[in-house]
């Protein structure tokens, strides 16, 4: 009996020092990209895109040759500062929720006379898609370091939030993916990468908190409606189209649940 | 005084001058060295450089992570007790070694970072020229597969 | 036409520590188009900073530096100090911007 | 002190098993709702090789997409049909063969590549397994939503029962677990038996890396 007992105590140790040294193991590759992202963090390059943003935000443009100043992001015509941070929200002009990306399309629209179909059907990172990339820079560089803060007191706002978090489960495509397969539990990662659990406000608010942000993989200053298009292309679904309201709704669901995190964008990604 | 030896007076003095304002190494600065970028090993690159075959100096950190989670921007840095007056960042496996050249005048630092890219995992090289003479420091950097996508 | 850089320089005990981020793509000219043909290296060659008029870095380039390029070194100086950098490409665009050390 | 401990656990306890009791009393799968599923139609396009047929949904994702539902109490039925289902698709080797090519394997292993829409039809599909699982111990870079697999064949031997279950856990993995993580890789043909063998051979294989 005493025997059968250290035995098993003994296995027992011997099983936890086992997965112990593979947890260290582990745990060293992590630091070591941690690491990594603190030595790259000095000099986030979204910041040339900032500067492209503020000039275009000012600069006359459209049929209408008018700049975007007047531009009413929720916290009343030309305040940006602070706007990011309280997107999505519902728009009565428009009587939508919309999230920054399809507010700053009414803008462009309303006050610029751009045909919003246009921005809609433009590749990333080229032609019109381009400026809207610079000017969502310079917009949620001013929320940096707010507080996120969300708002579903409107009914089409806990509409698009209950949409939201129906979409973000559903499962599709080839290999049965949805949102939730990757960033449903705590504590997993795909390869080395970090995956927040974005059903929590811990998560979330690291998911949400962080995007748009440059992407060092691609080189490229990824708004939220592109980094949603690329998780839709890994999950082996069909394109989402910009600024419709199934990507709209995912952003309001991630956004509530971020409540009370803080805004670091632009981010600095993989 | 004769007239020649005048004249050679003047030469090493406007060169002197020439090389106390810096003006030698900022021709050779200015003037991209082709050679060097195009040579293919890191045998090559020590060549044209004149760099011969480096010692390891320990009065060189080559600052650059054990990992790195893309090797589109892997952040390297050199810094150095020694007086330098030029760096040079090499990558073993890159298609060409010598990723970048930096000349450092005087009362400027011995210090130097930027990023580069690395197609695999590879031996970083920090070379330092300083009176005359290069060294160097040696890092490997894994570079890892990230993402879905493979 | 080349895109602004973003310059920093900020003085701490007589030495100016500067901050530079170039737009550029840094094309490798290891990469492939659609078609499989290489697209050809793109990339800043040569980056000159002076300060007041007097050099304080060159540097070269080759394709292997990262798409828009970051750059960090140090010199004696002090604030108020004007800084001009200035690349070169190997397609020869130019780019010349300025900041003031604070 | 103690006894206050066991109270508050006792009060947990049963405040645990009403909670159960009530949510297994309301939850019912998800009523279908036109409002979303007009948005899932408007939200996309086909793109490539990435038809509007992928956002059909099949019994399978129907089920797992409501994961209160899905694992509830109310859900059993349902999910030892869905595994039925998948059970019942999974074909063992043709060539009576379940052991390939390890190196093969693990390249497979390695590639998360294929059937996004910038991927063309004929793009050869990887496994995508070290986006989840760890593998061979030296590749560094592994994701952690599966288990671990290193020594996954030095651990458990190589009776038949294990072969045959290894195999239908990567034809099918649905066939165990009706919501498991794991793509079908058999059912939607990303992998064809061959490349099975071979990613067998890598986890079973004693001269495989992973068994070393």
């Amino acid at each position: 009996m005493q025997r059968k007992f250290t035995l098993g105590l003994t296995l027992g140790i011997l099983a936890a020092s086992i997965s112990l040294s593979s947890l260290v193991f582990a745990q060293t590759a992590t630091d070591e990209i941690a690491k990594y992202r603190e030595m790259i963090a000095d000099g986030n390059p979204s910041e040339l895109y900032e500067v492209a943003g503020e000039d275009l935000w000012k600069t006359p443009a459209g049929p209408k040759n008018a700049t975007l100043e007047k531009c009413d992001l929720g916290l009343g015509p030309g305040v940006v500062k602070g706007a990011a941070a309280q997107l999505p929200r519902y728009f009565k002009d428009t009587n939508k929720v919309q999230d920054l990306e399809s507010r700053l399309m009414t803008c462009m629209q309303k006050l610029q006379g751009r045909n919003p179909q246009e921005m809609v059907d433009a590749p990333f990172q080229k032609g019109p898609k381009k400026d809207m990339e610079a000017i969502v820079a310079y917009v949620v560089t001013l929320s940096k370091g707010d507080k996120i803060k969300v708002s579903t007191n409107h009914p089409k706002e806990k509409e698009m939030y209950e949409l939201g978090k129906r979409a973000f489960y559903f499962q599709g495509g080839p290999m049965d993916f949805s949102c939730a397969s990757c960033h449903g539990e705590d504590g997993k990662r795909i390869r080395l990468q970090d995956l927040p659990n974005l059903t929590t406000q811990k998560g979330a608010a690291l998911g949400w908190g962080y995007w748009p942000a440059y992407r060092v993989s691609s080189g490229q200053f990824w708004t939220m409606q592109q980094r949603l298009n690329d998780c839709y292309r890994q999950q082996r679904f069909p394109f989402p189209i910009y600024a419709s309201d199934l990507t709209i709704a995912l952003s309001m669901y991630m956004a509530k649940n971020a409540n009370g995190g803080t805004v670091e964008t632009p981010g600095l990604k993989r | 005084m004769n007239q020649q030896r005048r004249s050679v007076l003047k030469y090493s003095a406007v060169f002197g001058l020439m090389a106390s304002a810096g003006l030698i190494s900022l021709a050779q600065a200015q003037e991209w060295n082709k050679a060097a970028f195009e040579g293919k090993g890191l045998d090559d690159v020590f060549k044209i450089l004149g760099a011969g075959s480096p010692d390891k100096s320990a009065a060189i950190t080559l600052n650059a992570p054990d990992i790195a989670e893309n090797g589109a921007v892997v952040p390297v840095g050199i810094t150095t007790t020694l007086k330098a007056d030029q760096m040079a960042i090499l990558v073993e496996k890159n298609p060409s070694a010598l990723a970048a050249q930096f000349f450092i005048p005087a009362g400027t630092e011995s210090f130097v970072t930027t990023r580069i890219k690395m197609g695999q995992t590879s031996n970083v090289y920090a070379l330092v020229k300083a009176d005359g003479k290069w060294s160097m420091a040696v890092k490997e950097v894994k570079v890892t597969l990230g993402g879905c996508g493979g | 036409m080349s895109d602004p850089m973003r310059v920093r320089a900020a003085e701490n005990g007589g030495i100016v520590d500067v901050k530079i981020l170039m737009k550029h793509d840094m094309e490798s000219g290891q990469r492939k188009d659609a078609a499989g043909k290489v697209i050809p290296a793109w990339h800043i060659t040569t980056i000159n900073v002076k300060a007041n008029g007097k050099d304080v870095l060159n540097g070269q380039f080759g394709p292997a530096v990262s798409k828009d390029p970051f750059l960090n070194f140090k010199y004696k100086g002090a604030k108020g100090d004007k800084i001009v950098v200035n690349w070169v490409d190997n397609k020869g665009d130019k780019r010349t911007d300025e900041a003031t050390a604070s | 002190m103690k006894i206050m401990n066991i109270k508050s656990l006792l009060v947990i306890g049963v405040f645990a098993l009403v909670s159960v009791a009530t949510q297994s009393s309301v939850i019912a799968q998800q009523a279908n709702d036109p409002k979303f599923n007009k948005m899932m139609k408007d939200g996309f396009r086909a793109e490539g090789i990435a038809g509007l047929d992928r956002i059909q949904q099949d019994e399978t994702q129907k089920f797992c997409s409501d994961p209160v539902f899905a694992g509830s109490v109310k859900g059993q039925a349902m999910r030892e049909k869905i595994q039925k289902i998948n059970m019942d698709s999974i074909k063992q080797p043709s060539d009576g063969k379940y052991i390939g090519d390890w190196k093969k394997g693990e390249a497979i292993a390695q590639s998360g590549r294929g059937a996004t829409w910038t991927d063309k039809a004929d793009t050869p599909i990887g496994g995508g397994c070290y986006n989840c699982h760890q593998i061979d111990k030296k590749e560094i870079s592994y994701g952690t939503i599966g288990p671990t697999l290193w020594n996954y064949g030095k651990l458990r031997g190589n009776s038949q029962e294990l072969i045959v279950y290894t195999w239908n856990r990567i034809n099918n993995s649905k066939a165990y677990n009706a919501c498991s993580n794991m793509p079908r890789f058999a059912h939607f043909k990303l992998l064809n038996e061959q490349q099975i063998q071979d990613l067998m051979a890598l986890l079973l294989d004693p001269a495989s890396p992973v068994n070393q």
